[in-house]
């Protein structure tokens, strides 16, 4: 369906037949379940979708092809960070040794993971110029969790009842949201008018009830925060703690080292750093480094390498001072391994090349757009991994909005960038075209914006009702939210008799 | 690009990071080719031993995964793709988180799926806190038959939130032994001066058994409480699921649904509520609707609930979730159906049984007497040198109990033995052998010694 | 670009930039080709393309979903049998011990693919009928070749000067083709009116000049050749010998035995009845069977089972009367191991079953067609496993031929059936739903034909001007032809120095 | 379908084969589940030995594959596609071949290239028979310097088409040992009442040599013959390619383009040709065209030459090629891009010269003293008993010659060794070491003995 015709699919459910099937497992003994007591027996099958082989693989070919990725093309996305990701991570991570070892598997025959991982956090350490580093957390937001508890617990050790949180007024909603699953309490303080930290405005916030401030740095406008010694030194000063997001921490790979600088705490995002590939809206994993302050609450098992080079877990309560567990087994192992292949692909040297390359794409790109005339660009110097543009004047002109510009990219074949985030700027695009785009790419992106631009004076409503190249048009998003339909219904299964 | 940003140097773009702040270069390996690579990390893989006739489930499960569902998987337009924020170029993505949520809620007969969760621990904990905003209270009881890391997970997230977490212990000897106290259960939940805001409870048990679910969620819901099944979805071909018995949330791990073991992850959290929770439910719903000109579509919708719209008042701050894990397990749901599922669910049983009777005949017998699906302990003394001396003979003889739940006296000494289809009879065979030998060994002081 | 946009792809040469690679291997020694004599080096670079990683994959990513396949939708194209390709056989032919032995590896380092070569021999020669198998010829008309090489050492070995073969007109190029390469005369008879062969008019041509006669089984009309029996007793006769064009052996697995029935040889293309896949082209595998007439003259080196049950290949010479090498090596393993696969998961029961729905689902759509009126079916009896339809009629009454039916098929989603084959049939479409597609495709395809058929009424330019929605427009092939642009013309490449 | 049919049995549908030629039931095994399948497979699979340090070339050459390369073949667009006959709905495949036709013609320097035949013995076939059509001869001179194989196909073919075909010796001693005899060469094309059609030479040969290809063509174009170069397509990263020396037809096996070993294939078979030949080259050519839109678009082109139009004039009777494989081909050089190819190229040349001086230390030394990339032979005393020994170290001794060339008596007692690299130095060592020790030990009759 997929090269002509028409491309949507029906739902899987609707291609069920009832007994349709390919045989996968032998068929049990028929008697197999006959122990089960009867009160905890299932009654009614499931009805769950009976097809069979090229049918199920048909249907998710072809949905596959109704999305764009970054293997499709270019996904400018701010803040996400469409990487590319490497080939050879799919396969390091599918090798037997990695993909069959049961996570409960005593460490004597987990010896070759465990000393991947021990070797990541490690190299993690250097990157972060942190102390120590737990590679648990399953997300970016997982880690801020993790973090923010640990920060807790330091205070706590130190019977300190520090209840604030002082987060910019962009940052990501994660932040905020973390704060409170911690049982804190968000205080939001503004940006300063050039977009960088309002270091006056966290100077009246800070007290003795700021348990910690979350700064994202480069900040979600994509602008290093050059004020950031002075705040650490205010945060530090009344005894609270400096959490940093390292969503950009592609931005600054050996530039610019948190730990060193003074930051107490922070995650990485293996899928925005490390090449790990998003999945459609997951997985990640949310490593977090932190310094010898918040090393004893690192949540446990924490990985140990013995004086005689072999690897081990922690046992069971080994280290009393630690927040706990904050997830099932040891970790996204199987995302790791990916951006431990990545960090030994590039070396010292390379992620180096990576961020000055990444940094180096966004400014061309910003210039490209600047240069137009047709675009705002509200924060015009040097930017790092990814800049603000915004459609705020096209929209007074003409009407036409970023929500639009971003539709009809679709048209041109583009991704649109991240839109209506950070929250602080008017009709925003945050637009990051990562390190591994090449100038004909940028380029050809630059274009396209310029000429939706001039499309929106010379016939807004083409850019208005974008897109139309797409397998749908616009969606009825209201309609979904007032009248949810989240699952098919099919109809009630029946127990059909074993075919043999 | 540089020339026609008028710079001479890349450094020139780094001049806004203060000097005093500037890192030293970074001290690391130097890059490596890929094929240099890639003998480095079959080196690694090559370390981990995983040909070990395998008895070890204990929350992660193995399955037969047919190769199709890996070979979806490795489609780029799949993997690369970021969360569906642009609708109308991630339908691909959006429908088939939809088919997501509609098999799940198939398998555990409630109305409503998350689009997933971190894993089955992290959904464990969401469970539970959606009980909490729901009914307004802040004490929630946890069975010690739940996994020990989900009970680990939960102390960890109701102790950063605030709220209270309470254990019920499980009965240690008779008939009931290893299943849920249900008269403690009752006692907790009878004082009215702490009201509980829900009760979690699982099935299959960390030790397998069949718990009494239906009584569980009875005595919930006469407290007043929310009543979380958190259940292993392969045993849902087979066992009633939780909208039998009248759970308000399922919450459990998805890996089992083909997903391979990898260490601990990526796995896959599974949340699912009834309609009535709908706006307490955490983490990404896709919903069908239409576009503009009539065609069925779909989208993320409820967003209200999460973080990137209600920042500190959301519902949990999750973001990233396990989309892909979410595919994979639909994936394999659809390669084995309805059939194939229930097909697994009895060829685990049937070689469980198999390990059993194998296991009684040398002498090795089970710890509780309860029914069970798949998974049992045993009692073996010295589980621990027993465990480790089998693993130079080939086998990994499941769980050693009192490594992950050393609070738990009346499992001292015994051993969580799991068997799925994957498991062959010679490996049962095999194992009860060597078993035997182990013990038997051990059991002379001298041969210990040497 | 997939999902909107733009479709088509530069070619990988105009993606090219000096310099753009990824590290794949370490770099050599620098003076690692200086012992090569000078008049032996290569002076100008060859001018390959120079691209990433991302440009290589996004390239071939975006290629491959401008493509119709088995795996995106129904593929009923006639005699070349688009069957389902398990993704289990995929995984077998991967496995590292069949995939990376080496063909000149010694027979005791190749036991696990010696056994299955040797099984799966047997599996066809139980299939066949006949009395042996050789697994070498890489296709259909490779095997063809083989065959009637074989044909002609028998007789010359005989002491017999015999020249011709005669073919049904109905026969595929192939047929006279092979005939030609092996130094024969082709005699092309005609077919009765009944479509099936006109054994009185092969009688008349049988002779002492007759080395063969090759004959299509069912014959490329979707027939099965009921005077068989008589014909094959009137070659005998004149001393004569029986190939089988095993092309459509998927028809008749366990209902007809070639062998038994008397020819003496036959091939067999695993690519139509035993699921490899054609990747666009080829590979394939054209196993050859014969009977004890043929046994000597089999191309060298068989496999061989040693009484030890060990198994080994033919040394050089060992067996004089073959006709010797038909290819490098021992055969196209990697396409075996997909059939063996395939014949295992199905078994003799299985086989059978993948007949009788291969041949119901035929009847049924031919019937189908046939209700509607609006087609021709010039063969209305059953048939088996494909059918004839045509156009001739609608073309007398609309103008619309074949060929705009077809292209209109592709804007349905639905690739067009093999068309204007048999060249024995005017504006004949010969279409083969194959054993795995639904009932509700089978409708789907009759519903898009008869809606196509009448659209050819009401609206013929559409059909004339089909496809709308392919990548592309229909073509310039006679442009093609008459000015060949057979490559790309990159520009001379220059060595570049090394990167270090 | 059945009843819409009106039949009662499927059976009915099999009525017109005649009761006479009806046969009994298949005899064959049960069908297997997927599971059962894959457990047989990975049994024989694993019966294979695939581990040793191997030094095996002759024909079939290892190299490291990037991963991407695998991952792209196994979309099913493109295994799952036919031959494309609708090209508005093969865009993806025609440009494929196109771009692999363009590709190939860079690495030779030729104009024209096929879509691919069969393999390297099959297009050598095809090119010498090309010879023949094109110059109305019937008489083909190849030497012996090719790989006996493709002699061996040659024979067949030319056999069965009734043409000559002669071989050409090598020298058996001196400076030119092993080297194509140019001086008996020379006297075999003078023969007037025998006009040569072509002459075909290999570069590499068989044996590892760098042949005088340039004197070979200049003397087959002196006797009015076509000249055609068997060549292997990674060297042609260093070496001269046979538009530089005149070639009139490049053949050859594409195997080496990162293409597994899988004991033979599906192999690649390559053909190019000067643009005077175009209209005699077999197979499937694909040009650029435009769509009556003016889109530029691919197509199959020419096809006069083919079967399905010329059935018994056509050039060939092939139908069914290897475009997969020309694809596979495809990608790994897009992946290598010509630095990669180079640095492999002299990667090769560069471990196999530590080979060769390894054994040379150890007193292995060269058969034949000729300039060679990455393949050579050397003289091994009782070599067929040594490599048989050396297996059972874990080493692939390369090839024992006289299995495969009988008939070359300067060959007997020699093993032809190639080093790519996938070879490391350290399986060098190993290799010198283990072949001094077995040297050693058949020198003791009594150890052979044992
Ligand atoms: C700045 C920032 N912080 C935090 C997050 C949350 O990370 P994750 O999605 O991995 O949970 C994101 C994700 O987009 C982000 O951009
Ligand atoms: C009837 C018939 N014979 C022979 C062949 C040639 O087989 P192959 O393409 O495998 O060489 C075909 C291929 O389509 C065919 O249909």
């Amino acid at each position: 369906m997929s090269a002509s015709g028409p491309r949507l699919q029906p739902t899987i459910f609707e291609l069920s037949k009832p007994g349709r099937h390919s045989d996968k497992v032998p068929h049990p003994p028929k008697d197999a379940l006959n122990r089960l007591p009867a009160e905890h027996r299932r009654e009614h099958a499931a009805a769950l979708p009976e097809v069979n082989e090229p049918d199920a693989v048909r249907h998710y070919v072809n949905l596959s092809q109704l999305n764009h990725a970054v293997d499709t093309g270019f996904y400018p996305l701010g803040s996400c960070t469409m990487k590319w990701n490497p080939k050879v991570n799919e396969w390091a991570a599918r090798l037997p040794g990695f993909a069959q070892l049961h996570p409960m598997a005593p460490d004597a025959v987990a010896q070759g993971t465990l000393q991947l991982l021990w070797e990541l956090e490690q190299i993690l350490i250097e990157i972060s110029g942190m102390q120590a580093v737990t590679l648990q957390p399953a997300a970016g937001a997982h880690g801020e969790l993790t973090g923010i508890l640990m920060i807790r617990e330091y205070h706590r050790s130190r019977g300190e009842d520090r209840t604030d949180v002082l987060v910019p007024d962009s940052a990501h909603g994660t932040n905020p949201a973390t704060a409170t699953m911690a049982g804190l309490k968000t205080i939001t303080i503004k940006a300063a008018t050039d977009g960088g930290l309002d270091v006056e405005g966290f100077r009246a916030a800070l007290g003795p009830k700021t348990a910690a401030v979350m700064i994202t740095n480069p900040s979600t406008l994509g602008l290093f925060e050059s004020r950031i010694g002075e705040l650490l030194e205010a945060v530090h000063e009344v005894g609270a703690l400096a959490y940093m997001d390292g969503a950009n921490l592609n931005a600054i790979l050996g530039r610019f080292k948190p730990g060193e600088a003074g930051f107490d705490v922070m995650h990485i995002n293996t899928h925005k750093t490390f090449s790990t590939p998003h999945g459609g809206g997951g997985p990640g994993a949310g490593p977090v480094a932190v310094n010898a302050k918040l090393e004893p609450f690192l949540p446990s098992p924490r990985v140990l390498r013995e004086p005689d080079a072999t690897f081990r877990l922690e046992r069971v309560g080994e280290r009393p001072a630690s927040i706990g567990r904050i997830r099932s087994f040891v970790g996204s192992t199987g995302v790791l391994v990916r951006a431990y292949a990545y960090l030994r692909t590039h070396g010292g040297s390379g992620l180096a090349e990576i961020t000055d390359d990444a940094v180096l794409a966004a400014n061309y790109l910003k210039d490209r757009l600047a240069d137009s005339g047709l675009f705002d660009i509200p924060f015009p110097g040097v930017c790092k991994h990814e800049f603000i543009a915004s459609a705020s004047t096209i929209k007074k002109t003409t009407g036409v909005r970023t929500l639009d510009i971003a539709k009809r990219l679709l048209d041109h074949g583009f991704h649109a960038p991240t839109v209506y985030f950070p929250l602080t700027v008017d009709e925003a695009m945050l637009i990051e075209p990562t390190e591994t785009e090449s100038i004909e790419t940028l380029d050809a992106f630059a274009d396209a914006l310029v000429e939706i631009a001039r499309e929106a004076t010379s016939d807004p409503e083409t850019v208005k009702t974008a897109p139309h190249s797409a397998p749908v048009k616009r969606l009825d998003e209201a309609g979904a939210a007032r009248n949810p339909n989240l699952r098919w219904r099919a109809e009630a299964g029946e127990w059909t008799p074993c075919p043999d | 690009m540089l020339e026609s940003l008028g710079m001479a140097s890349v450094d020139e773009l780094f001049a806004d990071i203060p000097p005093a702040l500037r890192s030293s270069p970074l001290k690391l390996d130097p890059p490596e080719p890929e094929q240099v690579l890639m003998g480095r990390l079959a080196g690694l893989a090559a370390r981990n031993r995983v040909d070990l006739a395998s008895f070890l489930g204990a929350g992660a499960y193995r399955h037969f995964s047919p190769p199709l569902v890996d070979q979806i998987l490795l489609r780029g337009e799949w993997y690369t793709a970021y969360t569906p924020y642009q609708p109308e170029v991630s339908q691909g993505t959006l429908q088939s988180i939809y088919e997501y949520e509609s098999l799940i809620a198939e398998l555990t007969g409630m109305d409503v799926v998350s689009a997933s969760h971190y894993d089955g621990a992290a959904a464990t904990a969401e469970a539970a806190l959606m009980t909490c905003r729901a009914t307004g209270r802040d004490r929630v009881l946890v069975s010690r038959s739940v996994h020990p890391h989900y009970r680990a997970v939960l102390e960890t997230y109701f102790d950063g939130a605030g709220l209270d977490l309470e254990q019920i212990p499980i009965v240690a000897d008779g008939p009931e032994a290893g299943l849920t106290d249900l008269a403690e259960l009752e006692r907790r939940l009878a004082d009215a001066s702490q009201p509980v805001a829900g009760l979690v409870m699982p099935q299959p048990s960390f030790y397998g058994l069949l718990e009494p679910m239906a009584e569980g969620g009875r005595l919930a819901h006469a407290g007043g409480a929310l009543f979380v099944a958190v259940v292993e979805p392969v045993s849902l071909a087979v066992l009633a699921p939780p909208g039998a018995y009248g759970a308000d949330i399922a919450a459990g791990e998805g890996q089992s649904l083909g997903i391979p073991p990898q260490y601990g992850g990526p796995y896959l959290g599974i949340v699912a509520c009834t309609d009535a929770l709908v706006r307490q439910i955490p983490g990404r719903l896709v919903g069908m609707t239409t576009d503009v000109e009539g065609r069925r579509a779909y989208v993320m919708t409820l967003q209200a609930r999460e973080q990137h719209i209600r920042r500190e008042k959301a519902a949990s701050n999750i973001c990233t979730n396990q989309t892909l894990l979410a595919l994979a397990a639909s994936l394999w749901l659809a390669a084995m159906g309805p059939h194939g599922l229930r097909d697994v669910a009895a060829l685990g049983a049937a070689r469980a049984k198999e390990l059993e009777d194998a296991l009684a005949a040398i002498g090795v017998t089970r710890v509780h007497s309860g029914a069970y699906l798949n998974e049992f302990a045993v009692r073996v003394p010295n589980a621990a040198a027993v465990h480790r001396e089998l693993l130079g003979r080939g086998v990994l003889a499941g769980l050693v109990v009192a490594d992950a739940v050393p609070d738990e006296p009346s499992l001292a000494d015994t051993l969580l033995l799991c068997a799925t289809e994957v498991n062959t009879s010679e490996e049962v065979v095999a194992f009860a052998r060597e078993i035997a030998g182990v013990i038997a060994t051990l059991a002379t002081p001298e041969a210990t010694a040497a």
